[in-house]
């Protein structure tokens, strides 16, 4: 979903930002073993990186903003397997396999942790890029009830065009179930009064990458 | 839902909503023993697996990789022009480290502009050479933070520029993922990549932090 | 604070709207309890309506997602009352007075609950009001880090002057301590697309309340 | 924190959240009772006032005081007019409901356009004449959707209007505070203040529902 909590950018009373000295990588076991599960099932490619934010986005707000990083991370993981239907409620409840399922023709394996490489998003562009670095932009304003990138503060503002970043994999049809439909991708630079008004920092400068249907020429 | 305030406890931001309390710890601890032995028995993972990746990031895996970038732009003014060309091409041709994805972009602080690193919509860092991100970077308060009032929260890290230095913030809302190369100490002259390396603290490449200075005592972060 | 989770209008994934079949007044006598001590100390005059609101708006996200209603009553009367030095800690914790206080010289009492008739929030105006009916107006794009109530779904916006609605305290003022400072107001309706853009559901116009400080002539 | 989810139980929406969950009742039902017991011990509050108070939302102060003024204004065209001129002094021209403050706006729904209420703030109602919200209104399934998709919302409510009927949505971001005039039913000519007042249900006053047609069972809304 698009305008949820996930989508905080300027959002007051979340209290302080607190360094932690000396932090581990990982505070405990449970930690390490969720995020060592959610990378070793990306590449069985039984959903993409953007259904997987979708999925933690579909957290009640009481429960994305007080549950911790893993904890969000657990959640998301439970529900993709769920839909899936790679697991089952009570099979979850029971803590072992209970239903013969297919199982997948290729897993990770421990050699396969030598590369832990990400995959790559370019993708043929469907179209030259409309924009070029020098542009002027202004954001559409959606409010789309699927997953966007385009996050709240930087809709309806405008911009400069900054760079073009290649043609990309498209978030808002991807997670949606509708296919790459890659799109050329853009840095676009705000000014922090256009984006916070008279209450901004004074000489701040803030930027999003923008995929070009999030743009119109102004 | 039980109700929390601050009433004497610290329940309602903070570390305690980031890690969890110690009675809902062994809950939480339950749940992803559960989801791992289904999923082992039913053949989408491998536990084995999961201990080489959990190993990968505890050792390998880290900002020894980054600093080991950020000293080499310093050193090498060949290297730094690519490295802010193509950061992707350029940090592979170092060899010994993981390979990075394709959409690494450095961009280089000057004393006009600070770059500082976020995502506001969920925790995208730039893993590869960067290890997996501090709770800070990945906590709500940083993520709401960071774009309305940067100064505020570099001030936070005890990172205060001058008035005349743009603040440019980042917010990595794509695939892109951003590593910032910080000002080169003076006072360093000469010295080694190694050298180097011992001064680029994590924070300086996600922006939070500068490089530290000849003589400064080494942090963590 | 005003870019809190409270502001929440357009946002997605708070659920359904769910009606009760038969609801009662209230559900437990709890509830009963903290609204009654809510409106009976509302004419002691320690704090202002706002100053009221500001006191939830400072409740961590998670926890104001996740509480019920009263329960945001609750927490937001113990913590004025505690900022207002009219209990401690260690009392609430104990569940008894332990310090001696200025007793205030007028409470609520049982009588004065024949007439439960709300103040008003007329004020005698400090100039002609700026705007009426008709004119096209803009909102300001505001983020100031105290309480206001101009909300974010409507900043940034054209939108067209319906009523003047008089004169009023000017919340954005007094709950940040700085006294009535009286402001007119007005109903500023504007269309649906304006605000949300084409996810907009067609035929829809949305009106706020708005403070002369929040305007500009377009 | 105790993370919660959708699995097997409706935890993380509607009634659950709104209600509570019996254990953690008690721990708020103690607190209250803590808060209670030292405002009056201290003098703040007067516990028998609190009875009177919580009575008088229970008997007095309800939706039958909107009711009969809505009916007022179906039956006499000067009232009506009053009430959409200066709604809170027509209503305390009838005297015998409690009185209302100097903020309330009564506004009609036609053919043309329908109002719906809503506060996305809080939760703003004109308690003085519809006695407390219903725990939807005060809802954030309710504050955040009313005014992105009042159509939706609508629908919930089982309310399908034609589409050339604009919905208007009052955001109560202030002191003043709505109550909506429905459109008499059809079918009532000749009827009397009180058997008007029978069709107004709650809903049909802040937008959610229509008034009802004669014959219609009286919902508890």
């Amino acid at each position: 979903m698009s305008n949820t909590i996930h989508d905080m950018g300027g959002m007051h009373g979340f209290g302080p930002v607190e360094e932690e000295p000396n932090e581990p990588v990982f505070h405990t076991s449970w930690e390490s073993r969720v995020y060592a599960m959610n990378r070793a099932m990306g590449p069985l490619r039984l959903w993409t990186i953007d259904e997987g934010r979708a999925a933690q986005e579909a957290l009640h707000p009481a429960v994305y903003a007080g549950a911790s990083y893993y904890q969000r991370w657990l959640l998301g993981l439970e529900a993709r397997a769920l839909q899936h239907g790679l697991v089952t409620k009570e099979e979850l409840a029971e803590g072992k396999a209970l239903v013969a399922n297919d199982r997948p023709n290729r897993i990770f394996k421990p050699e396969d942790a030598a590369n832990l490489t990400r995959g790559s998003f370019d993708r043929d562009p469907q179209g030259e890029a409309i924009f070029k670095p020098g542009d002027q932009v202004q954001t559409l304003n959606i409010n789309p009830a699927g997953h966007t990138r385009l996050p709240r503060y930087a809709r309806d503002k405008p911009g400069e065009v900054e760079a073009v970043r290649g043609c990309h994999v498209f978030p808002d049809s991807v997670a949606n179930g509708k296919g790459d439909d890659p799109q050329w991708l853009y840095t676009v630079v705000f000014d922090g009064q256009v984006l916070w008004g008279p209450d901004a920092e004074p000489g701040t400068k803030i930027s999003i990458e923008a995929f070009e249907p999030y743009l119109e020429a102004l | 839902m039980t109700i929390e305030d601050d009433r004497g406890q610290d329940h309602s931001h903070g570390r305690s909503h980031e890690h969890g309390e110690m009675s809902e710890l062994s809950d939480t601890q339950l749940r992803v023993r559960s989801l791992e032995t289904v999923l082992a028995e039913k053949g989408y993972v491998d536990s084995a697996a999961l201990d080489v990746i959990v190993e990968a990031y505890e050792t390998r895996i880290g900002p020894q990789n980054g600093q080991r970038v950020i000293a080499r732009a310093w050193a090498d003014p060949d290297f730094r022009a690519a490295l802010l060309d193509d950061a992707s091409a350029a940090v592979n041709t170092m060899g010994n480290v993981s390979d990075v994805g394709s959409h690494l972009i450095a961009v280089e602080n000057t004393p006009e502009q600070h770059n500082m690193i976020v995502c506001t919509l969920c925790s995208c860092y730039p893993w590869e050479v960067l290890g997996l991100p501090p709770t800070w970077y990945k906590s709500v308060p940083y993520r709401s933070r960071a774009v309305l009032e940067p100064r505020a929260v570099l001030s936070k890290f005890g990172v205060t520029l001058p008035e005349e230095t743009e603040i440019r913030v980042w917010d990595s809302t794509a695939e892109t993922r951003y590593i910032v190369l910080p000002i080169r100490p003076e006072g360093t002259d000469g010295w080694s990549e190694e050298q180097l390396a011992s001064l680029v603290i994590r924070n300086s490449m996600i922006g939070t932090g500068l490089a530290q200075r000849p003589g400064e005592a080494k942090g963590d972060s």
